[in-house]
């Protein structure tokens, strides 16, 4: 007879509660990662940077994302009080506004390809920050499709909603990766 | 206990007659090897007490309290024992703490002492699989590291390509040689030598950086202060 | 009544959105204003950002409140 | 049919990896480049193809199928048949790790006699410089890996369940996963050759490892995935002490081999991070066109070195953390008393783990680095002395006026102490600093990591694995060939391991395929101690292989031990106990009249009927 997963809830915490405990350990070692790509930029480049950067985009996409940050959390706020419409429309606008950064960092690459292309010093740093950063946006955006969807055909309920938690948790650690890069890339000084 | 007691006295005695009377190396030719070595030495004094008390402990053990076939009894139930807790952690900090501050933090500012004044200046350009040395005060260039015996140098260690170590044996000291770097190191030969006489006497790369690694070496050759004049003359004349 | 819970927590959502953005139009005027040495201000307005988003938005409370 | 899931893995990565190749040339069209360039082409098609393997050897049926909505398919294999396949049980998983990383680890060995068989003579005797290289940098990553994963994934993953008393991880899919990404790493790093190998070391420092052989590209993938098992693995352990504990099992009851994985796991959880990031930032070097370590482009090559080493210090610690806390349990049981001064060492364990983010830059003393970070980190990394001395107290109490039975796991758990304790002290002297200036990129730092890690580690390993071995197997092996073997490899050991300082004192740089003529005797000496050494190990699999196939039934607990593994049969059941332990007391309570550290039921008798945790042991007091 073999252990199902599942069975294994019966001790102090809940199989959700166990769950949440996972995705914070995995995102505090995540913090690390971009803590390693953050000193990486102090390290090469002080805090020198490139009078051609687009402020007005970097500015914009960072509201974006925080926008996107309130949806989400509109999204799992509105299931756990049994609000599916909400919670479908919400989810809805927190994919629709994480495109919308996808494509303003696109944008962002096509300057930047410009004037600090990937093979300068500040460029090494731009193009790889913004761009594991954006593989973290579109996988979070690859999660919150398939809930999406799940959603759709009837899954999750207010008092069973982890993968809508989960997803909406992992979006938001994407949010708080962003707030420290933003500045470390666009503002310091 | 007398008897374990008895043993880390012998063994610490045999250890630091070991210890004073075998050297493990071949004598300097740098007054900072000298240095190095002494700290070397202090440590491995330092150390022979350690070594010997865990020593004396385990085989007496071992020896005195093994059962033969399966044991039919427990031991005593010992959890802890806090005066031995307590003298185990003031010995081996105090013995930490010490070790930082002699040889460690003793030799570090000394070193770092050593560095404000030099000299001469040597430039060495590390590249796959070679050693240019340069004299910028006379400014030429050559693929052996000539110094004269007394004079100070630091040595200006910079690399073409891949990450190199400069190290000369005979000295003991030793940096990498970093592409976009300039890092140094200061010696002061202390007795004349060449690669001939000597294997130590000549710079070896130590930090892997490619096939050519374990062959990338130069000569050495540290002569009295007129001879080395006399080469930079030769030198010269010759570039 | 489940109704009302809600609108309030959608409401501290709004709330929470107004001092992230707040925070950020912050952080882009002290850029333009201090040309220099502006870093310690940004890692402290960053904390800041971070602790609203993991208190309010990720619930990080959730991991030391004994289970219902 | 046995071999299906392997055989659709296989084939499942092989489509991915055409379909991420492919992929990988039409961006490379479409972004004006040359479709064809093989690294490129191979980092891209290796990361759907590690997709497609995984989702083909078991994550697809058991698991992903529920992200869209479908159920998942379940059913374990017997048998054998179960090691070949996507199990979630932890005790097929830790065999798992054990069988592969004992194989990994004879291959590492087998490079390792080639290397001493180079390093016979001055000049070539057998390879040419660039084949040493490569084999040197093999022979490094492949130790390396089986230090860091062999104990805490193969011991770690069999046991940690049962000695808290639950039935499984926290998360057995994730255990499963992070198993089933290791073949791919040892697929990868076997390929190198094909690519034109690695000579970079395995701390494949830039720019040499941006510049040299495509094969460094594989190398690179195959640590970067490693890295992200050995993190997947850590998060399973910490959730799984910190959730799974049977009723009664506190903090203070947790035996110390638990302690140490878990230790060792709030490590890896963490600083893997910073490795992966420094192999990626390599990675992209090479293929991405990215200059973080192009001098002429504003690079810094000493940047790598700290992002290294910020993973690679405290990585030592992921590997021997987990030997300690084997050798102690080791220790406590055979002496058949408490572990001495157990909270203290619980202390020293997380006081390592704190330190461990605090030394990084001892590697960097000839680095070239600022002066001014010398005397700290001197200074951290001495400190560390303390909590590692705590652990030899502990060793030292237990084991004093103890009932020492030294059996082949007891012999190895005391050969531990010996070697460790020159590991230890020769660490001393790379600390500090003067010292360091000669010393490091010598043979003495070779001799140094190899006491800690084959004369500490691996002696624990092999502790844990005689001792634990009529556990995973319910079989017995020869305690005479056990005791025979044990001589054999301290012996050799330290006839091989010793001779290695004074040539590293004398002027022996490491990773040298050739060295000055002088080093020729002690060199020679060194290699044929080395062959003796490698042949020992030979034994251990004969004993152990046929101890596996038809050794004597080794019972419930063989060692009279108290801790909760034993209280279950041997092999333990797929659910590992009959009834949920209840923990009442210390694990090491030997010599406390009428203590128990855990009562389990019998089967199929809940309540009434108790069996008594370590009932064959007689626990008379003599005094």
């Amino acid at each position: 007879m073999a252990v199902q997963p599942e069975a294994l809830a019966r001790h102090r915490l809940s199989r959700m509660a166990l769950n949440r405990m996972g995705l914070w350990l995995f995102l505090l070692s995540e913090t690390f990662f971009f803590a390693a790509l953050i000193s990486s930029r102090y390290y090469l480049q002080g805090l020198a940077r490139p009078e051609t950067l687009n402020q007005a985009l970097g500015l914009g996409i960072t509201m974006v994302l925080l926008l996107s940050s309130l949806s989400a959390y509109r999204a799992e706020t509105c299931i756990a009080h049994g609000d599916r419409k909400g919670f479908q429309q919400n989810l809805l606008a927190t994919i629709a506004l994480g495109l919308l950064f996808v494509v303003g960092v696109a944008m962002e690459w096509r300057e930047a390809f410009v004037h600090f292309p990937p093979n300068t010093g500040f460029g090494s740093i731009f193009f790889t920050m913004t761009g594991i950063h954006a593989f973290h946006v579109l996988s979070g955006l690859l999660v919150l499709t398939l809930v999406y969807m799940l959603g759709r055909r009837g899954h999750f309920s207010a008092g069973s909603s982890w993968g809508v938690e989960g997803a909406v948790k992992y979006w938001h650690f994407v949010d708080v990766a962003w707030v420290f890069i933003y500045p470390t890339l666009y503002l310091v000084t | 206990m007398l008897v374990v007691a008895l043993l880390w006295a012998a063994l610490t005695f045999v250890g630091e007659v070991l210890a004073v009377r075998l050297t493990p190396f071949r004598p300097a030719a740098a007054e900072e090897g000298d240095l190095i070595d002494s700290a070397f030495r202090s440590l491995t004094i330092l150390s022979v007490p350690v070594l010997a008390f865990v020593l004396a402990v385990l085989a007496y053990s071992v020896l005195r309290f093994r059962v033969p076939g399966d044991p039919t009894q427990d031991g005593p139930a010992i959890r802890t024992h806090r005066p031995t807790v307590t003298t185990w952690l003031l010995v081996t900090t105090g013995l930490t703490v010490a070790v930082i501050i002699f040889p460690g933090t003793t030799g570090l500012l000394e070193l770092h002492d050593r560095a404000r004044h030099v000299d001469m200046v040597v430039q060495v350009q590390a590249q796959r699989y070679a050693w240019k040395t340069t004299y910028p005060e006379y400014g030429f260039s050559t693929w052996e590291l000539v110094l004269p015996v007394g004079r100070r140098v630091r040595v200006e260690v910079t690399s073409t390509d891949v990450i190199h170590s400069f190290w000369v044996p005979a000295f003991r000291m030793k940096v990498d040689a970093v592409p976009g770097l300039v890092t140094t190191t200061v010696v002061t030969p202390s007795k004349a030598g060449s690669f001939q006489d000597d294997p130590d006497f000549r710079i070896q790369c130590t930090e892997l950086c490619g096939v050519g690694h374990s062959v990338m070496r130069a000569p050495v050759r540290v002569v009295e202060l007129s001879e080395f004049e006399a080469w930079v003359a030769q030198q010269s004349r010759s570039q | 009544m489940q109704n009302g819970r809600l609108r309030s927590a959608l409401a501290r959502g709004r709330w929470v959105l107004v001092a992230l953005v707040a925070l950020t139009v912050v952080e882009y005027a002290v850029a333009l204003v201090m040309k220099s040495g502006n870093l310690p201000w940004m890692i402290i307005m960053n904390l800041v950002d971070a602790v609203l988003i993991l208190y309010y938005f990720m619930h990080i409370a959730q991991l030391w409140r004994k289970e219902e | 049919m046995a071999f299906a899931p392997l055989l659709r893995g296989i084939g499942f990565g092989a489509v991915g990896f055409l379909l991420g190749s492919g992929l990988g040339a039409i961006v490379r069209v479409t972004m004006g480049l040359d479709p064809w360039s093989a690294e490129a082409l191979v980092v891209v098609g290796y990361i759907f193809g590690l997709v497609g393997w995984l989702l083909g050897v078991g994550v697809w049926g058991t698991w992903a199928r529920e992200w869209f909505g479908l159920a998942a398919r379940r059913g374990e294999a017997q048998g054998w048949r179960r090691y070949l396949r996507f199990s979630t049980d932890h005790k097929v998983i830790g065999v798992q790790y054990l069988v592969t990383f004992l194989v990994v680890m004879l291959l590492g060995g087998v490079l390792a006699v080639l290397m001493r068989a180079e390093l016979m003579a001055p000049g070539k005797t057998i390879m040419t410089l660039n084949t040493y290289n490569n084999a040197m940098s093999l022979h490094g990553i492949l130790m390396v890996a089986v230090a860091v994963a062999a104990i805490i994934g193969g011991l770690g993953n069999f046991l940690v369940p049962l000695l808290i008393g639950a039935e499984d991880v926290a998360f057995p899919r994730l255990n499963a996963l992070s198993f089933w990404v290791i073949p791919p790493v040892a697929v990868l790093l076997l390929l190198t050759p094909l690519m034109g190998g690695f000579d970079s070391g395995w701390t494949a420092y830039p720019p040499l490892s941006v510049i040299n052989a495509q094969g460094q590209t594989l190398y690179l993938l195959a640590f970067i995935t490693f890295g992200f098992s050995s993190i997947l693995g850590g998060l399973n352990f910490i959730a799984t002490v910190i959730a799974m504990r049977a009723p009664g099992m506190t903090w203070s009851r947790l035996p110390i081999f638990v302690w140490s994985i878990f230790a060792a796991s709030l490590i890896s959880l963490t600083a893997t991070q910073f490795v992966a990031f420094a192999l990626l930032s390599v990675l992209l070097d090479r293929v991405a066109g990215t200059s973080f370590y192009d001098a002429t482009q504003g690079g810094n090559a000493l940047l790598y070195e700290h992002l290294f080493w910020f993973y690679s210090h405290p990585a030592v610690y992921i590997m021997i953390l987990p030997a300690f806390g084997v050798a102690l349990e080791v220790l406590a049981h055979f002496s058949r008393k408490p572990l001495f001064a157990y909270k203290w060492v619980v202390g020293a364990f997380m006081a390592v783990v704190g330190l461990s983010f605090l030394v990084w830059a001892h590697h960097l003393f000839t680095s070239g680095m600022s002066d001014f970070l010398h005397l700290p980190f001197m200074v951290t990394t001495e400190l560390i002395s303390i909590p590692t001395g705590i652990v030899f107290l502990s060793s030292l109490g237990t084991i004093w006026l103890g009932r020492l039975w030294l059996t082949t796991p007891m012999l190895f758990a005391l050969g531990f102490l010996f070697n460790f304790l020159i590991g230890g002290i020769t660490g001393i002297f790379l600390a500090d600093v003067p010292t360091d200036l000669h010393l490091q990129d010598t043979y003495f730092v070779v001799a140094h990591f190899h006491y800690t890690i084959v004369g500490g580690e691996v002696f624990a390993l092999l502790a844990g694995v005689y001792y634990w071995f009529p556990k995973l197997t319910g079989r017995m092996y020869s305690e005479r060939l056990g005791k025979l073997h044990f001589w054999w490899v301290l012996l050799a050991y330290n006839v091989t391991f010793i001779p290695m300082f004074w040539a590293g004192l004398h002027g022996m740089n490491r990773r040298v395929a050739d060295y000055s003529p002088e080093l020729g005797g002690i060199n020679l000496f060194i290699s044929i101690a080395a062959f003796v050494l490698a042949a020992s190990f030979l034994l251990m699999l004969v004993n152990l292989a046929r101890a596996w196939v038809r050794g004597p039934a080794a019972g419930a607990n063989p060692w009279k031990a108290r801790t909760l593994e034993w209280q279950t049969s041997s092999p333990p059941p797929a659910e590992n106990f009959p009834a949920e332990p209840q923990v009442v007391g210390a694990p090491y309570d030997y010599g406390v009249p009428g203590s128990r550290h855990a009562v389990v039921a019998a089967k199929g008798a809940s309540e009434g009927e108790e069996k008594r945790d370590g009932d064959a042991a007689p626990r008379n007091q003599e005094d």
